[in-house]
């Protein structure tokens, strides 16, 4: 079988006028950023006539995630969108799906093999490369001491942002990552582990954050020892939100962040090419650019990427 | 041969913190002998053969088995060694039943290595039989009354086959009928040559079957005797220091109003629990200043009715009338008897009395609390006083009222639930085995206490199965048979006699 | 003699004759053994202070722990932990458990918000309506123990499942930012004060927070319901038999615990500026490290408020010094670990009853 | 007479005498009705099975919650919760918890992974060898708990830390995929049966709960080993009195859990191909659920293994139909809550002892 047979069985029930059950299986619903793809992911499907969205959370588990896909299937969805918690684990389960003719449309994580119909998702290598890049360019051009407020230990993530930004940040020397602590993407804890930051490490000059909630939580620290003008902070996600990192930019407590796009819209522009418009061949796979959101672009932005007032 | 002793304790010492709990005691157990060990409350008696059973691993002195000196580490090297013991509170497992009870610890094997349950049971049912007990050993011991367990225990330490049988207080739950018939195991294993160490405050008991006495005081041996030569008077004396006085037969005020009145009362629970014997038609009258007495049978519903009378029974449906005073009551629940001026003092002192791990002064004030704050506030100072008269009331044996209660001794942990109850000013107080385990010199108190009470006013129901106390004490004893009054007998007329034919259920038909 | 006050006279023992001088008490060792004991909880508490001290880096010539700000910081981010575990207290004294805490913070944090940003309620209104969920939530997870005969356990651990679930369904399961103005979409500045410190020094949650424990610290040395407490933790049938009101303490106590999972709940939204449905997970674990290390014991009945703050202080104290130290994540997770032994066993000093 | 040992003579329940078959119990109703109460536990899930027939949707007139294949996915995704609570359920009958067995799960799934693929170990000592080290671990828990008394639930929250550090350092932090094959790098083929099935019904990690269920459950009911557990949990004063050696059962209980949670790991990273250091996070809490509704108690001392089954099996189903019905993310938490508690009172219709 190749590639292409997942697609067949779909195709034959394709068509406009149909309805078709989309299953959508979500890593998490904790995280704002998947809640926000989630968001799209059904907004962009109501536009869409005959198009029933059904979404499960499972909860950072991926046991659970392949659970989920397993209950999808029971029911009869006519495509698949997932999100994977991990690639590995959730490979079996995708092919699965994938070989009993089930359209795939993988999301932010790639799953191993080419047993999907489609991928879309960002590189959080080269978010964290422009977001180095930013640093030795425009925000450090003289150097400077940084702190790095990572994601969770042992998730991809944390180690692609924090690998990017080693990488932008090469060309210029004199910048210095003075300390690396985590705070598993957490507002609360990018908090108390900045207030530690500020005692252990005299003269930082900026934060780089692994996500906006973390930066946001770093620079409340700052702002209780009274150095958030002192110090920049940085974040990453930017996402379309009311309490999302555009409004902290904007609102002037980052100085910038960097969009990791959800893919949801565009997952559903696919879907709705697959089962409605019965196209054969989709593009196997869509990386979708960052975009660098600093106070110049943040109002506009955010209107742009969907936000609401 | 029986010169030499089976077991030779010498130097025996044990202190817990302050308290010299045991000091320079010396002991020997022959084989077939039956040495009866006396003491107060807090004598020592239980530490000392909590030495000799190896749950007490620290302490000065020796041990000599058969001549050879030994060190137990733990309750299971004394009974490699061949001493078994039954133990003054009940530690039993409820969630086990009872033929995996007795066999805990030593479960018989198959040869696939699991527990030859079949074996257990039948060997199990044995023992238990030669005690009159007639139960299925397959039933969880959390089912069973008190005194059904006393008998597993008994079970057990038989089924230990042991050479050495350390009974502490065995008969305190059981009554008349069961106790003979552990006399007559008793006597049997005294014939094969057990030595047997018994401890009980009923000097009755004392008396039928001890070939020694010897007397324990504040922890050190007041002095050793021959049952059969010294009266009982000699030896109360070594015990308390004192004679105690006539504790009987006083002259007693002439009783008031009817205060407590029963009629039909019966409770068909929800869901019937095996083992309870809930009241099935009940009637009695209780007047203030009167004491009066509960007798039955083991499982005669005693309890029971107490409990019902005071709201702690099982839930289901009430028939018949109770009246307090002159008003209807219908028990809602402890808070709500409490509050009618009705107290009650279970029979399951550690189970339903006490909070062991507490002081003694919190326990005293816990159901009085409301009357020793100002605005949900304790007041401490009361509180210490308080506390303080209570116990010097009761006499209590505790080193400091901030100990936990569960470091006193037996009889003191009595009154300690005694004390809690009394500070409620009760108009009717329910007293359900209140010298249970009780010494002899304390008995005497709560029964001066008692009459004190009496004198003043309160309406005092008592259930107990001492026969000789309910004589002594009441002004009428009540007799019930499963679940039902069978006879009242007033003072002039309760005899022994009269009271177990009743208790058997042998005049049911005439009272009815 | 006619004293004023018949409360006394019905406390007075039956047939006591009116002494004037109450007995004197012996002054004896247990009372000296036990009130040191007591204070036993603080032990590790030092310990892991002094070695803190020890151990913190300096910086120019000042030790970094102890310098004001850190010290402030450190009981400024356990406030709410420790907030949360002096409910908790209530609750396992008597033999309980609540897994709800950090849902419940999770749901009064969104309560906060969507009340003054979205439904422009001024700050007293929302602190009491949210105050309430908090209390009605617990006390509801109470009366289902009490009521039921089920264990807290699971109760609240359903209890968890069901705020969280609320909190999502509420919030849109986003985060809901507070913003600070007059205008509409704006809460009153005054909340702000959460974030803030008192002379610059004192946050205002830490504040809080010790206001609280010192608080329950009085309620549970002086007060009626807490020998309540205490007795039903220490045997519930005789605390029945005694006429302790078994079901309504059970009620308060959990609803005690929602009250303050809700304060704490309101001061992370305060802090943070934010409400978000997913904080505070796995804040119940935490508040009950703190009990336990504070040596309360999780089968009811003994321990103190003073051994909580004491706990939950070390816990923050450790965080702080492993953070200072720059410590790699891992390798605190396995420090912490063995500390929160070391610091449980420090407790098992005390001597043990029978 | 002269008894050749007169140990026996006095011991020797006084004559039975030796007949062949063994006395006829009496058809008795009390151990009838203790009996009857023993299989309560599957009342729940019964009704809980009733219930998702019922209102389970349709495919093509089939109803899909009955079909072959969802049953066998639910089994399937119990399997590992359930292995975990059968361990689980040993603990609890002692009146312990242990809180780190989803933490050994991660490190156990991570040291599979691990020596497959970097260390190319083959199967049978990769799988020895991580047994050992959950085993290990769970007894060096039990140890602390026994010699120190430190209560479990505070050293299984520290093991849970640890083992969740351990595990990552291990790993460097991400999941170590798991490739089949001969050559380096790459594991031995056979280890992927674990995500299999036999027949293409029966997935083998349900198998093997079950399995471990049905041993588990003959354990407690016919080893002398059960009746010490049990004897512990209901009075470990009891216990000691009569022999028992309490401390090692408690270290043997801690292992058996260690052991079971380690399996579970290489059963995860069998399943899911990967050894991930962050899996099994929350596992224990829904373990302790499925003991719990399973009619355990955690006070100790009572409960059944079939209980532990019926009561994973239970939350699998719930979780399952919840899936099939499309119920939102959010009011499954609430349902889940709900049913949770409901479950839990019909175990409560147990008569009471004492
Ligand atoms: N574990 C303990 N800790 C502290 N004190 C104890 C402990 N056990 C016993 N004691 C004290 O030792 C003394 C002797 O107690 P013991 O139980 O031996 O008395 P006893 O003679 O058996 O009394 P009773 O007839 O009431 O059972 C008492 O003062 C008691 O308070
Ligand atoms: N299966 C049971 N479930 C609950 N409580 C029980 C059960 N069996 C006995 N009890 C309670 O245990 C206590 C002990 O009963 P016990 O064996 O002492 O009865 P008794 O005092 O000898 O007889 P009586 O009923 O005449 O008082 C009582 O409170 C009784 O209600
Ligand atoms: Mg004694
Ligand atoms: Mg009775």
């Amino acid at each position: 079988k190749d590639g292409g047979d997942g697609g067949t069985d779909a195709s034959a029930q394709c068509g406009s006028g149909k309805e078709f059950l989309i299953g959508m299986s979500q890593a998490n619903n904790a995280e704002p950023y998947r809640q926000v793809m989630n968001d799209d992911v059904t907004t962009a499907a109501k536009s869409v006539p005959g198009f029933q969205v059904v979404v499960s959370d499972a909860a950072q588990d991926n046991s659970k995630q392949v659970a989920d896909v397993e209950n999808f299937l029971s029911q009869g969805i006519n495509l698949l969108i997932i999100s994977p918690n991990e690639a590995k684990p959730l490979t079996g389960v995708v092919k699965k799906a994938y070989d009993q003719g089930t359209p795939v449309i993988v999301l932010d994580r790639k799953v191993e093999g080419d047993a999907y119909t489609a991928f879309i998702g960002g590189d959080n290598v080269a978010i964290g490369k422009a977001a180095g890049e930013y640093y030795a360019k425009t925000l450090l051009p003289q150097g400077g001491k940084v702190v790095e407020i990572s994601g969770l230990p042992g998730s991809t993530p944390a180690a692609e942002r924090a690998q990017g930004f080693r990488e932008g940040i090469a060309s210029n020397p004199k910048i210095e990552i003075v300390a690396t602590q985590t705070a598993e993407w957490l507002r609360e804890k990018g908090q108390s582990v900045m207030d530690a930051m500020l005692k252990a490490q005299p003269d930082i000059d900026a934060v780089y954050a692994h996500n906006d909630p973390m930066a946001e939580g770093a620079y409340l620290a700052a702002k209780a020892a009274g150095k958030e003008t002192a110090i920049k902070f940085t974040g990453i996600d930017a996402l379309p939100v009311a309490s999302g990192g555009i409004k902290a930019v904007e609102q002037g407590r980052l100085q910038a962040t960097f969009q990791y796009a959800t893919g949801g819209r565009e997952a559903i522009d696919l879907a709705k090419k697959i089962l409605v418009d019965c196209t054969k061949d989709v593009p196997k796979s869509t990386t979708l650019g960052t975009m660098q959101i600093t106070k110049d672009n943040a109002a506009q932005a955010y209107t742009e990427l969907g936000g609401k007032q | 041969m029986t010169d030499r002793p089976l077991v030779r304790m010498t130097g025996i010492g044990k202190r817990f913190g302050g308290v010299h709990a045991c000091r320079d005691i010396d002991l020997t157990v022959t084989a077939g002998e039956v040495h009866a060990l006396l003491g107060e409350n807090g004598a020592g008696k239980s530490t000392l053969i909590n030495v000799l059973s190896g749950v007490i691993t620290e302490h000065d002195g020796t041990i000599e088995v058969d001549g050879e000196s030994v060190s137990f580490a733990g309750p299971a090297d004394a009974q490699r060694a061949g001493i078994a013991t039954i133990h003054q509170e009940l530690d039993l497992v409820a969630g086990l039943s009872i033929a995996e009870n007795m066999f805990l610890g030593r479960e018989p094997r198959t040869r696939l290595g699991t527990v030859d349950i079949r074996r257990m049971r039948r060997q199990a049912e044995a023992h238990l039989r030669t005690l009159g007990a007639d139960l299925d050993p397959r039933r969880l011991v959390g089912s069973l009354r008190v005194g059904e367990q006393q008998l597993v225990e008994i079970g057990r330490a038989l089924s230990l086959r042991a050479r050495v049988l350390i009974m502490d207080e065995p008969t305190a739950a059981l009554a008349d009928a069961e106790v003979e018939r552990l006399f007559a195991t008793i006597t049997e294993l005294r014939r094969a040559g057990v030595g047997i160490v018994y401890i009980s405050h009923r000097m009755a008991e004392i008396e039928l079957i001890a070939d020694r006495v010897t007397v324990l005081r504040n922890g050190t041996v007041a002095g050793t005797v021959d049952p059969r030569a010294a009266s009982r008077d000699d030896i109360i004396q070594l015990m308390v220091g004192r004679s105690v006085d006539a504790l009987f037969g006083e002259g007693r005020n002439e009783p008031g109003d009817v205060l407590l009145d029963v009629r039909g009362l019966a409770v068909t629970p929800r869901r019937p629990v095996p083992g309870r014997t809930e009241p099935a038609g009940v009637d009695l009258t209780v007047r203030s200043g009167e004491i009066v007495g509960l007798a039955g049978l083991m499982g005669a519903g005693r309890t029971e009715l107490l409990e019902t009378l005071f709201g702690a029974g099982g839930s289901g449906r009430r028939a018949g009338q109770v009246t307090i005073g002159d008003r209807p009551y219908r028990p809602g629940g402890p808070r709500a008897a409490l509050a009618r001026g009705v107290a009650f003092v279970p029979e399951d002192r550690r189970g339903a009395g006490l909070m062991l791990e507490h002081s003694v002064a919190d326990n005293v004030v816990l159901s009085a609390l409301s009357s020793l704050t100002t605005l949900g506030l304790v007041r401490r100072p009361l509180v210490r006083r308080t506390v303080a008269e209570q116990l010097t009331t009761l006499a209590v044996k505790a080193a400091s009222p901030s100990i936990p209660v569960a470091t006193l001794s037996g009889g003191n942990q009595q009154k300690i639930v005694f004390a809690k109850q009394l500070l409620m000013r009760p108009r009717l107080l329910l007293l359900d085995e209140p010298t249970r385990g009780v010494d002899i010199g304390a008995k005497a108190e709560i029964y001066h206490l008692l009459h004190r009470l009496a004198d003043s006013g309160m309406a005092i129901l008592l259930a107990s199965s001492e026969l000789p106390e309910l004589l002594s004490l009441c002004d009428r004893v009540v007799v019930l048979h499963r679940g039902r009054t069978v006879a009242v007998l007033p003072r002039a007329s309760a005899t022994q006699q009269a009271i177990l034919a009743a208790a058997n259920g042998d005049d049911v038909k005439e009272s009815r | 003699m006619n004293p004023p006050n018949p409360t006394t006279v019905a406390a007075s023992p039956p047939e006591t004759p009116p002494r004037r001088r109450a007995i004197r008490l012996p002054k004896d060792r247990h009372a000296i053994v036990d009130n040191f004991f007591r204070f036993q909880s603080l032990f590790g508490l030092v310990a892991v202070f002094l070695i803190a001290i020890a151990v913190s880096p300096s910086r120019n010539g000042e030790n970094v722990f102890l310098s004001s700000g850190n010290l402030a910081n450190i009981v400024r981010a356990v406030s709410e932990i420790g907030i949360i575990a002096v409910g908790m207290t209530f609750v396992i004294l008597i033999g309980g458990i609540d897994l709800s805490v950090g849902a419940v913070l999770g749901l009064a944090a969104v309560g906060s918000a969507t009340l003054m940003v979205d439904s422009g309620l001024g700050i007293v209104p929302t602190v009491l309506i949210v105050l309430f969920i908090g209390t009605a939530f617990g006390a509801t997870q109470g009366a289902i123990v009490a009521r039921l005969g089920i264990q807290s356990f699971i109760v609240t651990l359903a209890g968890l499942q069901a705020a969280r679930g609320i909190a999502r369904m509420w919030s849109g399961g986003l985060g809901i930012p507070i913003a600070y103005g007059e205008g509409p979409q704006e809460a009153p500045e005054a909340f702000s004060l959460l974030s803030g410190s008192i002379n610059g020094v004192l946050p205002v949650p830490a504040l809080i927070f010790l206001a609280i424990g010192v608080g329950a610290l009085l309620v549970l040395r002086s007060t009626a319901f807490a020998r309540h407490v205490y007795a039903i933790g220490g045997n519930e049938k005789a605390a029945r038999l005694s006429g302790v009101p078994v079901r309504r303490v059970r009620v308060t106590v959990f609803a005690i615990s929602g009250l303050l999972a809700a304060l704490a709940g309101i001061i992370h939204a305060g802090q943070l500026n934010q409400g978000s449905p997913n904080d505070g997970a796995g804040y119940e674990l935490d508040a009950i490290a703190a009990v336990v290390i504070g040596g309360t014991s999780l089968a009811g009945g003994s321990g103190s408020m003073g051994g909580t703050i004491a706990g939950a202080l070390l816990l923050g104290i450790l965080n702080n010094i492993l953070a200072l130290n720059n410590i790699d994540a891992n390798v605190q997770l396995v420090v912490k670990g063995l500390v929160i032994v070391a610091a449980a066993a420090l407790q098992r000093l005390r001597p043990r009853i029978a």
